[in-house]
């Protein structure tokens, strides 16, 4: 059963899968990557852009990704102020590591709870005129389900890189990181920089969530399946390094789309953990990172 | 607490608990209490690698369902009794723990926890697919007949579930105020410096990962005796894993008694929720609880004690 | 006080003020009101208090008036042993049925015949299959041979065509129910002696599905029977529409297909897809009472966050309350050993038709219907609360449609 | 006296491409007291990392006590009789002020430390820095200065035949570097070879009988503390030229 077609296919649905993932990963390479602070909730943020889009989008038949866009400068206060409350409660006392993590999952339980409460848990799903729409060259096929939400995540990715490399802040964001000297010399205050850095990364869950309802339904609680994943691209791309979160995120994409048409798609999910495991065993600093 | 104070405490626990089978009856307490009890045991184990030596597992559950599963493929296989499987199933959550404790060598941190995720999932996908022990579909253990002298298996499996407990706390304390406990005390708070004041580091935290791993699985084994029905969902509850760090946090996760004091809190609290109110405020009590303490209390209700004992606030 | 006293005199005359006063009936259950199952659960809730007020209306039960006792099990296996020793032991229940789906079912039942109690189940697939207990009533029409039965309809109508198709592919999520209902399939296919060309299983959390879809197009086969839960089914649909899936007969055991807000998103993407259900607004399917406890339901359920209509779970969340109450109206009497012997021989009138048990505590003869999309528009929720939509196609005496054949999108 | 303790040979150290260590071999006699200067980045940390088995040269050997240590990990160095102090103090910070002590005292001094308890030990350790009343107390919640004392007293209750201080007295008073030099003379006049790393000139200088000066990952000079003054190489390495 292997054949060209079947094997372009697979690779291209692996693109567009992984393209996805990587707009699911980006906040996280921003805020796990770069400001080492551990947001193992930055998913349940996506399930509330997700939200957001189907309740704008059932009620006033928005374009979901618009509403994406639309909620993220929302998302970016929202980012801001759970960044003061962790910061008081946890980097200014030094208990960042431990606590700091235990405070996240606490965090995304009270958004899925919420949410729960607020919406139930029935699968919600969002209308566009693109969904369903499917772009042929030749024998491969791009449905537009897969490949919006791939080219939004992959503008995403090219407007942050281009944000953190080549403005003031986006080099300050970075030096918060890397290099606190060169941040003291810019005359940057290091928790206002983190601040928005973290309010860019929440951001970015506004727009993650509009992609993943436009792919399939959502409830509350399939942020889970997206922790592991994205903690996963992050590593793999090396922390912090956005090309190199991108390539992380194709990469794994591609390894579950071959394994689920060639192998059996229920092993999938260990074949992609797998490589994590291997990878963090093998070359700790990741696939792009620096030794 | 002094030595002889302590088991003695355990010794009155455990005769409080055979005590309460001769004279209450109804199922239900018992049912109750065994949840209980299984997030104390689950607590204590995490913290014995979490709180005493500083590596976070997100694994729990995974630890937790080898357990399980141990006891669902060797109840098929030879149909061992339950105390031969605890034992399995303690000899198989601790081998995987000394393979945990070797990542630790190469991942500090977070990379650590993202392992041991990582690892559960990897866990779940095996016994997804393995269907000797019914895969996804999941398994029947038909509870014995036989309860020794209690008068339903749910009294049994309670009093085995106590031992277990008491054992486990004994095993944490005895770690804790030692001078291992103060070896894995240096390794939490600095490993460099703790293998340059000559603490083996890579042995004790080989200790660490199998008697946790160990821990779990023996919390683990009964579960399919008590469910009746174990599939892979209910087996790697996130729940588990989530409820088996917020207890030693909520608790405080320095001392011994941090992790049992926070599963006695948070644990009767799900279970009073659980009739009373609805389910969905379990999960919320449990995230807001978390979150509140370890904003407040950073070092938990222990910590909480102690400050307020030496009477100065810092 | 003996204006109290005369008051309660004259009260006596009324049945229904004697079923006031009365210590009531006690129907104990645990019931998935959050979690994975919640939004089916809540549903069935719905339909049970629907029950119970019904039956309160009309005087109660033996003139005693029914009340609900129940506990959320947040879809947690692990919860049930408590709720029902609590039910049992501390709320002292006179009557417990089950909660909804096998795996909150199954964990129930030890303590249920420890006790030797009456336990009608609601939709568990061969949940009684271990533990062959004589006092389980399953009101899911699966049928006696429940896993078998699940897909036979499916099989049937495939092999009734000409030429008959050989090829089949045969895919599942990893999960109880799909496991259990693709495990059946394949054994019809391998009595009828098609050829299985797919036969594998994918995790529930899958985002993408058309790697899966592809990979069963690239076997070629005439036949795709599918088992899974919602958000498996709605990926694999679209994945199929845009792939533009080939085969004759496409579809069997997808759950979620039966809920109006996936018809409604994903409306003429479903059109020719056969698929299971249990019960569909039409002709052949109307029995005496369902029409009026659905107008009750929709009613109830605006703004609970719940399938609109209900065709599919409600009603037989009400029906297994029926068959109970009929029971104990019967037997006159709350033994459950009378109750139990009642319930196998009788045969019941409910809202989903005639129930009669057969010995495993499964339906005597399967109603598991096979139904066909038809003429589904694009996004309108309406169309589907009436007939015409979803054709039933077998079993025979339901038939209100023949199959349009081959699938076509 | 003129006994060979340590013996370093070739060793090299390389971060990526950064070469940290070039090929550096010195000697240690036991008893002796040396001093290694060197300006910042010059590769003295690193080099005992390399020693102390906090990092492993990538290439050359290391001989304690005529052993060959250089693939064994760092515990076993510490049992064998090699303690360091840490430049930015790292105590352990969960336990007490005496537990920072008991911590080598029953690892790395263990079954060399008599049948006395260690807590009596760690006091008496503790008293010949002055933190005696400071005993009970979190380490976390010390001074920068009380911090550099306990990291000097840690490495003594490891009962080493080699101590390595990292710039104990970075940040202290003239009169609290003379009493640590004191305490480190101290030590050393009961056998204890001493290994200092400081920035302080005055202290190396009164303190050392020999000064190595590292610069760029190589030694660039060696000698007595006043022949040292007078090398060009170290005047240009530290002020620069």
């Amino acid at each position: 059963m292997f054949s060209a077609d079947l094997l372009a296919n697979a690779v291209v649905a692996g693109v567009l899968l992984g393209g996805f993932y990587a707009a699911v990963a980006i906040g996280l390479a921003i805020v796990f990557g770069q400001l080492d602070i551990v947001n193992i909730a930055h998913p349940a943020f996506v399930i509330v852009g997700a939200f957001t889009a189907y309740i704008l989008n059932s009620r006033f038949g928005f374009d979901p990704v618009l509403v994406g866009l639309l909620a993220a400068p929302v998302f970016f206060i929202a980012g801001v102020l759970l960044y003061r409350i962790y910061f008081i409660a946890f980097e200014r006392t030094g208990q960042e590591s431990l606590s700091g993590l235990a405070f996240f999952f606490g965090v995304m339980f009270i958004i899925e709870v919420s949410l729960i409460m607020a919406y139930g848990v029935d699968y919600r799903l969002v209308q566009a005129d693109y969904i369903g729409r499917v772009w042929s060259i030749g024998f491969v096929d791009f449905p537009l389900r897969m490949l919006v939400p791939f080219s939004v995540s992959a503008l995403l990715t090219a407007g942050i890189y281009l944000y953190l490399s080549r403005t003031f802040l986006g080099s300050a964001i970075q030096a918060v990181a890397q290099d606190r000297l060169a941040l003291q010399l810019m005359g940057a205050d290091p928790v206002r920089i983190k601040q928005w850095a973290f309010g860019l990364g929440i951001a970015t869950a506004a727009i993650a969530g509009s992609l993943l309802i436009i792919i399939g339904p959502v409830e509350p609680s399939v942020g889970r399946q997206y922790i592991g994943r994205a903690f996963a691209i992050v590593v793999l791309g090396g922390m912090g390094s956005i090309p190199g979160m991108f390539i992380a995120a194709l990469i794994l994409g591609i390894v579950e789309s071959m394994v689920s048409t060639f192998a059996g798609p229920s092993w999938s999910p260990a074949v992609a953990f797998g490589v994590l495991a291997l990878t963090l065993a093998l070359r700790p600093a990741g696939l792009f990172g620096r030794t | 607490m002094k030595s002889t104070v302590f088991w003695g405490a355990l010794a009155t626990i455990f005769a409080a608990g055979l005590a309460l089978t001769g004279v209450v009856q109804n199922e239900y307490y018992y049912n109750a209490l065994y949840l209980i009890l299984q997030g104390t045991l689950m607590a204590v184990a995490w913290n014995v690698l979490g709180g005493f030596t500083g590596y976070v597992n997100f694994g729990s559950a995974g630890f937790f369902a080898l357990g399980a599963y141990t006891t669902v493929a060797l109840n098929k296989a030879l149909g061992l009794p339950l105390p031969l499987l605890i034992l399995v199933a303690g000899v198989v959550g601790g081998l995987v723990g000394v393979g945990l404790g070797y990542l630790t060598l190469r991942l500090k941190g977070v990379y650590f926890a993202i392992a041991t995720l990582a690892m559960s999932i990897v866990i779940e996908t095996l016994v997804v697919n393995w269907s000797y022990v019914g895969g996804a579909k999941g398994s029947y253990m038909l509870t014995p007949d036989t309860h020794l002298w209690f008068d339903s298996y749910i009294q049994m499996l309670f009093v085995v579930m106590l031992l277990l407990t008491l054992a486990a706390v004994a095993i944490s304390r005895m770690l804790n105020s030692s001078r291992l406990g103060r070896g894995l005390s240096a390794i939490r708070d600095d490993e460099v410096a703790a293998e340059c004041a000559g603490v083996p580091t890579l042995r004790l935290k080989l200790v660490s990962t199998s008697v946790m791993g160990a821990m779990m699985g023996v919390a683990g084994a009964p579960f399919p005796y008590f469910v009746t029905f174990v599939d892979p969902l209910s087996a790697f509850n996130l729940f588990i894993a989530v409820n088996a760090i917020a207890m030693p946090m909520i608790g405080g996760t320095a001392h011994w008694i941090g992790p049992v004091i926070g599963a006695l809190l948070l644990g009767t609290t799900q279970e009073i929720v659980k009739v009373t109110i609805s389910s969905e405020m379990n999960v919320l009590i449990v995230g807001v609880m978390l979150v509140a303490f370890i904003t407040l209390a950073p070092q938990g209700i222990v910590g909480l004690a102690r400050k307020l004992r030496r009477g100065r606030p810092k | 006080m003996k204006f109290r006293i005369l008051l309660a005199a004259v009260l006596t005359a009324f049945s229904f003020a004697v079923a006031a006063q009365q210590k009531p009936i006690k129907v104990g259950f645990s019931m998935a009101l959050t979690g994975g199952l919640a939004a089916g659960g809540k549903g069935a809730l719905i339909a049970m208090e629907i029950w119970r007020d019904d039956v309160n209306k009309r005087g109660g039960l033996l003139g005693r008036p029914v009340e609900l006792v129940y506990y959320d099990d947040a879809t947690q296996g692990a919860n049930v042993p408590g709720i029902y020793a609590k039910l049992l032991d501390v709320d002292k229940v006179d009557l417990v049925v089950s909660g909804y789906g096998t795996n909150l079912i199954v964990p129930a039942m030890p303590i249920i015949m420890r006790k030797k109690l009456v336990f009608p189940a609601l939709f568990g697939l061969a949940a009684n299959e271990e533990f062959k207990y004589d006092r389980y009533f399953q009101i899911m029409p699966a049928g006696p041979d429940p896993k078998l039965d699940w897909s036979r309809g499916f099989f049937d109508l495939a092999m009734a065509q000409n030429p008959k198709p050989k090829a089949i592919a045969i895919v599942s999520a990893d999960d109880e129910f799909a496991l259990n209902a693709a495990a059946g399939a394949r054994a019809n296919a391998k009595k009828l002696g098609l050829n299985i060309v797919y036969d594998k299983t994918f995790p529930p959390a899958t985002t993408d599905y058309s790697p899966i879809v592809r990979a069963i197009q690239a076997t070629n086969p005439e036949i795709i029977y599918v088992a899974c839960y919602p958000p498996n089914s709605v990926g694999i649909v679209k994945s199929a529409s845009e792939i533009g899936l080939k085969a004759k007969l496409f579809g069997g055991g997808m759950v979620g297909l039966q809920f109006a807000a996936i018809q409604q998103n994903l409306g003429p993407l479903l059109n020719n897809i056969v698929n299971y259900d249990f019960w569909v607004p039409e002709p052949t399917l109307t029995f005496p009472g369902v029409n009026e406890f659905l107008a009750k339901y929709r009613v109830a359920a605006v703004g609970k966050g719940v399938d609109p209509y209900g065709h599919y779970l409600p009603p037989f969340a009400y029906a297994y309350l029926q068959v109970l109450g009929q029971s104990v109206e019967a037997t006159k009497g709350l033994d459950h050993g009378k109750l139990a012997a009642h319930m196998q021989k009788a045969t019941f009138d409910t809202v989903v038709g005639k129930v009669k048990f057969g010995k495993n505590g499964e339906w005597a003869t399967t109603r598991t219907l096979q139904v066909q999309f038809r003429d589904v528009q694009k996004d309108n929720l309406e169309q589907f609360s009436g007939p015409g939509k979803r054709v039933v196609l077998y079993p025979k005496e339901w038939k209100s449609g023949n199959l349009v054949y081959p699938y076509k999108q | 006296m003129s006994a060979e303790l340590l013996r370093v040979t070739n060793v090299g150290k390389s971060f990526g491409g950064f070469v940290a260590l070039d090929r550096v071999s010195l000697r240690v006699r036991a008893g002796e007291r040396l001093g290694l200067i060197g300006p910042n980045g010059s590769g003295k940390t690193t080099l005992i990392n390399c020693i102390s088995g906090a990092l492993y040269n990538d290439v050359g050997e290391i001989h304690f006590e005529g052993r060959d240590i250089t693939r064994l990990p760092p515990y076993v160095r510490a049992r064998a009789g090699i303690a360091r102090s840490f430049q930015i103090p790292k105590p352990f910070r969960s336990l007490t002020v005496l537990e920072n002590l008991q911590v080598p005292l029953e690892y790395a001094a263990r079954g060399r430390a008599g049948a006395r308890r260690a807590t009596d030990e760690a006091l008496e350790m503790l008293e010949l820095v002055g933190l005696r009343e400071r005993a009970h107390e979190d380490s976390a919640g010390l001074t920068q200065v009380d911090m550099r004392k306990l990291e000097l007293a840690r490495a003594m209750a490891a009962k080493p035949r080699l101590l390595i201080s990292d710039e104990a007295m970075a940040g202290l008073s003239s009169t609290e570097v003379d009493e640590v030099l004191g305490i480190l003379r101290r030590l050393n006049d009961a056998g204890i070879t001493v290994v200092m790393i400081e920035h302080i000139m005055y202290a190396v200088m009164r303190f050392s009988e020999r000064v190595i000066c590292l610069d760029a990952g190589q030694i660039i000079c060696e000698g007595t503390p006043e022949s040292i003054v007078q090398d060009a190489g170290v005047q240009r390495a530290y002020l620069g030229a």
